[in-house]
């Protein structure tokens, strides 16, 4: 079972989480010391999470390995297990820390919310809570690194806790995470099964030994994706993930949704593809659809915000959406037995969770660093910021332009996948699946092009274009430890959109133990340059060769044109189309930019317009963009307990007489109810 | 990786494409000419305009920033890629693996984001307005565009545009309605992503209509020229597309030099009758508002959706 | 039934219909100075069943605790409660929440309730003296209603108190007497509560100079 | 003999601080008393470790894993609670709320409680066990309504007159309990020893054992505080001093909560339906629910956590009712974490009031920033309560929950809803109480945070690591429990 290597790798594994705890309790030494900790915590963190990436990667297709703390309940020590699944998102989680924590080690200042040590230990308990997350094998452990995670992120959500807006982003995040969490712990409830055994039943091992009747393991699928889909950001249960981030401080929004949102993936893997056997149809077609409706929101509100960590905000629930999509997919064709396709989709889902993890953080911090250099989140006091911080704004183009799913950068090559997987659907034996999946698809398309708009508003916003406030001409380009952590996670984007082949060599081992078989077998076996899922015949792609191709050509354009034209170039103003006053404040602001979706999709938001008259002085424009989920479904739940709250209090008017009519006529029912 | 000849063949489909492009566009513009009773610029008006682009000199704004110089190289090479894949004279290319289908959206999708960045660049009032105005349009076509390619490629059962080709056309000719749909799907796409009337105007330059014309407003000289060459490849790419998809008789997949004559006059013919039918289409229709744009193009996406379901109800069956 | 049971066991009988009867009468009761009285008079017929109860069964422990009653509930406590609304100078009638016939309705349903329910135990007491199981649950019953309706502090204690009353009735003559210590418990608790109670009503008086327990009802949930 | 000592301290302690409770060092000798009684049940915890379950003095006195630990955890919790109170009545005393004749009263009223809970917890007397519950009723309403005022006093009067009548219902309920035993065991004073019921529970009579559970429950449940018959739970947490709250929701509950039990063991033993589960599930989610749209209405500190220990004891009584090994071993741990962590958030509650001078909740703001180590002790306590992992609470919530879903499906939609109803209610008013900008001044004196910490610190450790002999103590009681 255990190999020498193996039994290496999750000791390895469980030192580098301890390590992390370490670093975490070593903030405590001198929490008000800001060099020790950005100087000496951060890096150590980074350290160790290259090392758990290093690692995970090692244990990647290796025999599943156990092991037991001596902690935890007494019949029910926590089990930790490293298999191929838990390793990938291991590989995700310390690839993403390494770059985060190195970025944040430049990124901490002086008298920003909580102490330098205090915000230290959260972060690293964060990190190693999520590490736990991946490696539990058994309810209890999974459950207690799960809180952990939720408790540690929302204590750094609300670092700065002054501000009553950041206050109310944690509530309701930790809010909605420990609804989740508790669904997520009944879904173990039914998964545990008969529960002979006791305590004991409580770890996966058993829980993948049973197998459930249709009814109890539908029901044990809704709750994870509940549970799961809370804390993922998915429709109607997103509200959340827009208020948190922008709250959080960079580092942690990059690391909440690179990161801690594929935990929630993870787990929805773990729940239906390993712990339960038998998925049934329409369980994929749920999640397709609600993975669907999911990122087309998250997208369409994307377009139209004019905060730059909310804009990305919504971007991940997009995000999310699509992976649901995957999941979806993988699972409907799992139930009709088509593992290959399976195969192909969950490979899709995976691909997406990494590039996701790569340009997500990358684009979050580059917000953090245009935060520090210019104050302000908001699109509309940006712009011009290439030249004044090129380093942030190449790096960021490239998160942007793999988000946007672009070739030859990694969004796309996920993207492409999950649309392959459409194209085979029509082999399904179900006739309204096969209805549904043109629809599906083109809603796909939609989404990916949608963020392709998303992208170039926030780029351009930002980094391109005049500066929009005075204030930027003196903002400073990041420094040198942002720039690695910067580099890290676009260096990551692009290999991983250079290399597929090689990549999904590597998820197969994933896919194998879970579905099977996987599609290597037919990607790798054409060439190592064309990724071909199938067979080369039906469908490939070469990135390599794509930028290839285009290098040489722009190169060869710009000899010819350099060595036959001579490039003469005159420097001098834009031309005014002979209007002479021309200030930085006629571009296009971020609601500008917004405004024609807001058209296309009206009936999607909430808005309220405030509309200059033409007779104004001071003419005044405002948008407000809001949620119709926060008035369909939060308010009126709000207002459920608000109600049920003053019914109760009826129970409670101070008359003792009444108390002891309560007990008396308690007493009689009481006798009633043996009597019969 | 495939033999020297096809090598060979594929830097002559490029040769080609860079050559017949600016030829199209011209012979696109002589019929518009003829169908307005105006007097015809000559057919190779375009390499004229070209050339004079590349000898002026650029002017470039002061705040423009080394994107701006870079994006039209990059259009450029999207667009001559792009017509690299398609097949127009054989089908047995050897970048065609390389991307298909849908990478060939994602070619087109970069490049227009390159544009968009570009015209965004500068920081006039025009340029994001060109930007946003190309984006709206582009955020609607491309999956339009895509679904045409899954109409298609549901048929062949691959995204391979080569193969699709093949399959569309070495079949014996049948009635495919889905293809129909499709077909009047991509039409309405390639008016729109070429900037044609009724979506845009490629010869207007006032202010509230123009759309590409806005974006690429700051450009001159030989950027001007690049993205100019361009939108002409990109208008040869899609006409051959269409041609490939649609009407795919007469491309052979053996490389012999008959073979290839045979090719190369089935696809000039093709090409001078739909650059005549978009001409036509250009003068018989009036440009839209811009805010119609979008429900035209979603027109363009519910066809090809529709072409998609339609296949999926009448020719899974056969 | 009375026809063929040995004498002491109609004696019980017959206290128990009268520790019926003055329950009822408490219930009824309107002057706060006849509702001790009443009490008192509840407390000597305790004595009395006691008294027989331990007769008849020759238990000795009874004869202390029917000495205990005695020393409590008929002089003890009646003459506190004296005290009390002497010093506290309490001459009002007492204010029911429900009027009089209405609660002596409850109480009728109530002591059938009782009845009934203690039946089927009844039936398979060991003792000689079926039914008083079911009258000392009614009298319980009744202090209890009677508790509810007061609307003054000093009705309500008394209520609680013929509730105790009911409670040692149901253990002398159901069950022959609980364990001695447990009734020297009992008896201690509610000295000390009986004393504790006292300091209280003046606490009470001082802080809102009446006795109206609507005064009592300041906490709450609005 | 330890148990002497158990019970000894306390009472002695009660005379001695009736005489000096006055003195201004009565604060330290009331600590020393406790401390003695620590140490003594800890000594007897060792006795038990050693030679396993006792019996003493003919047999009125009993100690079994089912309440050795309560023992033990009475005894600390009564020594830390006593450390917390000693600056925290002094400054009441600085401040003028308390004279120091009512610092006597409270002084000595305080160890007299510890020894009436104790002595219920350690008898085997069905009877003693309800003198003592009296007793402890008494000593409390004494302590609830230290401070004399209005609110204060009808405090008391309603808890003096609910858990009055409450408890003559246990009474009644006693004596048919002795009525049926005594059919089997013959009369005299063994007939009301519960070992001696449990042995023969199967044979008691069912009919006259429905009835007395009845009554048992409605009456000791008035005092575990379950809804309908809580109404006195929160006032007279809300009004007596904050040490008393602390013990009464930390140890009170817990104690009536253990009667309750016990007697459900016999229930179960005599009648061969499921009735006393069903009916202590039936009141313990009506606690839950009614518990937890009550937090969401509180404007005093104080009221809420009471309410929460409603919902608490809600939880337990759930977990016994349903029974079986790991429900019943939840209930018993979920009764330990929440009598360790709810007093320690009292302690840092009454820090915090304190330290601005009121109990309302709008007016407690920024404790952060006001001292640090209240805020950190209030908000990890209530995360701690609201089952937050590692904390111990979580590992009970868990085992009840999981096992809930698997033995009574219908409840947990209700649990669902009521724990997020309750999530909301007490973060949201802990998280503007403990985060934000102050509103009082920085006070001088320093809190005696020690308390809090040592509590939180081993409902942590139970969370991550329960001690062997605990554990084993915790099997072998629901075992008892069924």
């Amino acid at each position: 079972m255990t190999t020498l290597t193996g039994a290496l790798s999750i000791d390895w594994m469980l030192l580098l989480v301890c390590a992390w705890i370490v670093i975490a309790l070593a903030g405590l030494v001198a929490p008000k010391s800001f060099r020790y900790a950005s100087r000496v915590l951060y890096p150590a963190g980074a350290l160790v999470g290259l090392l758990l990436a290093l690692t995970a990667f090692i244990a990647l297709g290796g025999t599943p390995e156990t092991m037991v703390l001596p902690l935890g309940l007494p019949d029910l020590p926590f089990h930790l297990r490293l298999d191929s699944l838990s390793a990938l998102f291991l590989v995700l989680l310390g690839g993403s820390a390494a770059g985060i924590s190195i970025f944040s080690a430049g990124y901490l200042r002086q008298a920003e919310g909580a102490l330098p040590g205090l915000q230290s230990l959260q972060y690293h308990l964060f990190l190693a809570s999520m590490a736990l997350v991946l490696l539990a094998d058994d309810a209890y452990a999974f459950m207690v690194a799960w809180e952990s995670m939720a408790l540690s992120s929302f204590f750094l959500v609300t670092s700065d806790h002054r501000l009553p807006e950041i206050r109310r982003a944690g509530y309701l995040y930790l809010l909605i995470a420990h609804i989740g969490a508790i669904s997520i712990l009944l879904c173990f409830g039914i998964l545990q099964g008969n529960g002979h055994v006791g305590v004991a039943g409580y770890t996966f091992a058993n829980m993948r030994s049973i197998d459930h009747s249709v009814f109890w393991s539908s029901a044990a699928f809704g709750l994870a994706l509940l549970g799961f889909g809370a804390k993922a950001g998915l429709l109607p249960l997103h509200v959340w993930l827009p208020e948190a981030h922008p709250a959080a401080p960079s580092p942690v929004s990059a690391m909440m949704s690179g990161v801690m949102l594929k935990t929630a993936i993870y787990g929805i893997l773990r729940v239906s593809f390993d712990l339960l056997h038998h998925p049934l149809w329409w369980w994929g077609v749920s999640v397709l659809a609600l993975g669907l409706v999911t990122a087309l929101f998250g997208v369409i509100y994307s377009a139209v915000q004019s905060d730059m960590k909310r804009l990305l905000a919504y971007s991940s629930i997009e995000n999310i959406g699509l992976l649901f999509v995957g999941i979806g997919l993988a699972l409907t064709f799992q139930s009709f037995g088509m593992t290959g396709l399976a195969a192909l989709a969950l490979t899709s889902v995976l691909y997406h969770c990494l590039n996701h993890a790569a340009f997500k953080s990358l684009l979050f911090l580059v917000t953090g660093s245009v935060l520090h250099a210019t104050h302000t989140r908001s699109l509309g006091k940006l712009g011009g910021l290439i030249h004044r911080m090129p380093w942030v704004a190449w790096l960021g183009l490239v998160g942007a332009l793999a988000s946007a799913g672009l070739p030859p950068f990694n969004g796309f090559v996920s993207e492409w996948l999950l649309l392959q997987a459409f194209l085979f659907t029509p082999g399904l034996p179900h006739g309204y699946i096969n209805m549904m999946v043109p629809v599906a698809a083109a809603a796909v398309a939609l989404t990916a092009a949608l963020a392709g708009y998303v992208m170039v508003k926030f780029f351009a916003v930002i980094f391109l274009g005049r500066p929009r406030e005075e204030n930027l001409a003196h903002a400073q380009d990041a420094g040198t430890l942002e720039r690695i952590g910067l580099s890290w996670l676009a260096a990551l984007c692009v290999a991983l959109g250079l290399f597929p082949v090689y990549v999904i060599e590597k998820l197969d081992l994933v896919t194998r133990p879970l579905l099977g078989t996987g599609i290597y077998g037919a990607a790798g076996a054409h060439n190592w340059l064309f990724l071909a899922p199938i067979d080369p015949g039906r469908a490939s792609y070469a990135p390599v060769v794509f930028l290839l191709s285009i290098a040489v050509i722009v190169a060869a354009t710009m000899f010819i044109v350099h060595r036959f034209w001579r490039g003469r170039t005159r420097i001098t103003g834009a031309w005014d189309c002979g209007f002479p006053v021309q200030t930085a404040r006629m571009q296009d602001t971020a609601e500008g930019f917004g405004q024609p979706l807001r058209q296309v999709f009206e009936p999607f938001y909430r808005m309220q317009r405030e509309l200059p008259s033409s007779f104004d002085k001071q003419p005044f424009y405002r948008v407000v963009v809001d949620d119709h989920f926060w008035y369909w479904l939060y308010l009126p739940a709000a207002r459920a307990a608000e109600f049920g709250a003053k019914m109760v209090a009826f129970l409670q008017r101070g008359r003792i007489s009444i108390y002891l009519m309560y007990s008396f006529i308690t007493l009689v029912v009481l006798l009633f109810l043996i009597r019969g | 990786m495939s033999s020297a000849p096809a090598l060979v063949l594929q830097f002559l489909e490029l040769i080609l494409a860079l050559l017949a492009a600016p030829l199209l566009t011209g012979w696109v513009n002589q019929c518009r000419a003829w169908l307005g009773n105006r007097s015809a610029p000559p057919l190779t008006q375009f390499y004229r305009q070209l050339a004079k682009l590349f000898e002026k000199e650029v002017v470039l704004a002061d705040n423009a920033s080394s994107l701006f110089r870079a994006a039209p190289y990059v259009i450029f090479a999207c667009m001559a890629l792009a017509s690299m894949i398609v097949p127009t004279l054989s089908t047995d290319l050897p970048f065609a693996p390389a991307a298909d289908a849908i990478a060939l959206v994602g070619i087109f999708a970069l490049a227009r984001v390159f544009a968009a960045l570009a015209g965004m660049d500068i920081g006039t009032s025009f340029g994001t307005m060109g930007a946003r105005r190309e984006m709206l349009i582009g955020f609607l076509a491309e999956p339009a565009l895509l679904m045409v390619f899954f109409t298609a490629s549901l048929i062949s059962h691959s995204t391979s545009l080569s193969t699709i080709v093949e399959t569309l056309g070495q079949r014996e000719f049948a009635i495919y309605p889905s293809l129909a749909f499709a077909g009047v799907a991509f039409t309405m796409v390639s008016l729109a992503e070429n900037a044609r009337i009724p979506v845009d105007n490629p010869t207007t330059h006032l202010e509230l209509t123009m759309i590409h014309e806005a974006m690429i407003l700051e450009y001159s000289g030989r950027h001007l020229a690049l993205i100019e060459w361009a939108a002409s490849l990109k208008l040869y790419a899609y006409s051959c597309l269409g041609l490939a998809l649609f009407f795919p008789w007469g491309i052979p997949e053996t490389t012999g030099p008959l073979s290839m004559l045979v090719a190369l006059s089935s696809l000039v013919l093709k090409l001078a009758i739909g650059g005549f039918l978009l001409a036509l289409i250009e003068t018989l229709s009036a440009k839209l508002r811009i805010f119609r744009a979008p429900e035209f193009l979603g027109t363009a996406f519910m066809l090809a959706v529709l072409a998609m379901l339609v296949h999926q109800l009448l020719e899974t069956a056969t | 039934m009375n026809g063929h049971l040995p004498l002491y066991a109609q004696v019980i009988n017959l206290l128990a219909a009268m520790l019926l009867l003055l329950s009822f009468a408490m219930l009824a009761q309107r002057r706060i100075l006849s509702l001790i009285n009443l009490f008192m008079a509840q407390g000597m017929v305790l004595f009395a069943s006691t008294v027989v109860v331990a007769a008849a069964t020759g238990q000795h422990h009874l004869y202390w605790s029917a000495l205990l009653t005695l020393v409590l509930k008929v002089m003890l406590l009646p003459w506190i409660l004296h005290r009390l609304i002497r010093r506290l100078n309490v001459k009002w009638d007492v204010e029911t929440l429900i009027n009089i016939p209405t609660t002596m309705m409850i109480g009728l349903v109530l002591v059938i309730f009782s009845f009934n329910l203690a039946l089927p135990i009844s039936a398979l007491a060991g003792t000689i003296t079926r039914s008083t199981l079911g009258v000392a649950l009614a009298a319980v019953m009744l202090a209890f209603l009677m508790m509810i309706t007061r609307s003054k502090a000093v009705p309500q204690v008394i209520g609680f108190l013929a509730m105790e009353n009911g409670l040692f009735f149901a253990a002398t003559s159901a069950t022959y007497g609980m364990p001695m210590v447990v009734e020297l418990g009992i008896a201690l608790d509610v000295l000390v509560g009986m004393v504790i109670l006292g300091v209280f009503f003046f606490q009470i008086r001082e802080q809102f100079d009446s006795l109206d327990i609507r005064h009592l009802e300041q906490l709450k949930e609005d | 003999m330890e148990f002497l000592l158990v019970l000894g301290f306390p009472l002695a302690g009660g005379l001695v601080l009736a005489a000096t409770g006055h003195w201004k060092r009565a604060a330290e000798i009331n600590s020393a008393f406790s401390l003695l009684t620590l140490l003594a049940a800890a000594l007897l915890t060792l006795r038990v470790i050693e030679h396993g379950p006792q019996l003493l003095f003919d047999e009125e006195i009993f100690i079994d894993p089912l309440n050795v630990f309560l023992v033990a955890l009475t005894a600390f919790v009564g020594f830390t609670t006593s450390l917390f109170s000693r600056p925290y009545m002094r400054i009441e005393h600085d401040h003028g709320r308390l004279s120091s004749r009512r610092l006597r009263l409270y002084h000595s009223m305080f160890q007299m409680f510890s020894f009436t809970m104790l002595l219920a917890l350690t008898t085997n007397n069905m009877g003693i066990l309800w003198v003592s519950m009296e007793a402890a009723t008494l000593t409390t309403v004494l302590l609830v309504s230290l401070y004399r005022t209005p609110a204060s006093l009808e405090a008391a009067w309603k808890y003096f007159i609910l858990c009055g009548v409450g408890i003559a219902q246990a009474l009644f309920g006693t004596i048919l309990l002795y009525f049926a035993a005594e059919k089997v065991l013959g009369g005299g004073s063994g007939a009301l020893l519960w070992t001696h019921l449990d042995a023969v529970k199967g044979q008691l009579e069912p009919t006259v054992l429905s009835l007395a559970f009845v009554f048992l429950l409605v009456g000791y449940g008035t005092k575990v505080g379950l809804v309908p018959l809580h109404n006195w739970l929160p006032d007279a947490h809300a009004e007596g001093p904050t040490p008393v709250s602390a013990v009464l929701s930390g140890l009170l509950l817990n104690v009536a909560l253990y009667a309750v039990v016990r007697c459900k063991v016999l229930a179960d033993g005599a009648l061969h339906s499921n009735l006393p589960g069903m009916l202590m599930m039936g009141f313990g989610l009506l606690s839950v629910v009614v518990a937890a749209f009550f937090l969401s209405r509180q404007k005093d500190v104080k009221r809420l956590f009471g309410y929460s220990s409603i919902e608490h004891m809600g939880i337990i009584t759930f977990a016994f009712g349903m029974g079986g090994p790991v429900a019943s071993f939840a209930g018993l741990l979920h009764m330990t974490v929440h009598s360790l962590t709810k007093s320690a958030i009292f302690f840092a509650v009454g820090h915090a009031a304190q330290k601005c001078g009121s109990q309302a909740i709008d007016d407690i703001r920024g404790l952060i920033k006001l001292s640090p180590t209240v805020g950190w002790g209030l908000m990890l306590g209530a995360l701690a309560i609201l089952g937050m992992p590692p904390s111990g609470v979580f590992a009970s919530e868990f085992l009840i929950l999981t096992t809930a879903m698997k033995e009574q499906p219908w409840a947990t939609p209700i649990l669902l809803i009521a724990l997020g109803v309750a999530f909301a209610a007490i973060f949201g008013k802990v998280q503007p109480m403990v985060f934000g900008e102050p509103t009082a001044k920085r006070l001088p004196h320093k809190p005696a945070m020690l308390p809090v910490f040592i509590h939180l610190g081993l409902v942590l450790m139970l969370g991550l690591w329960i001690p062997p002999y605990l554990a084993e103590w915790y099997r072998q009681a629901a075992k008892l429990i069924g």
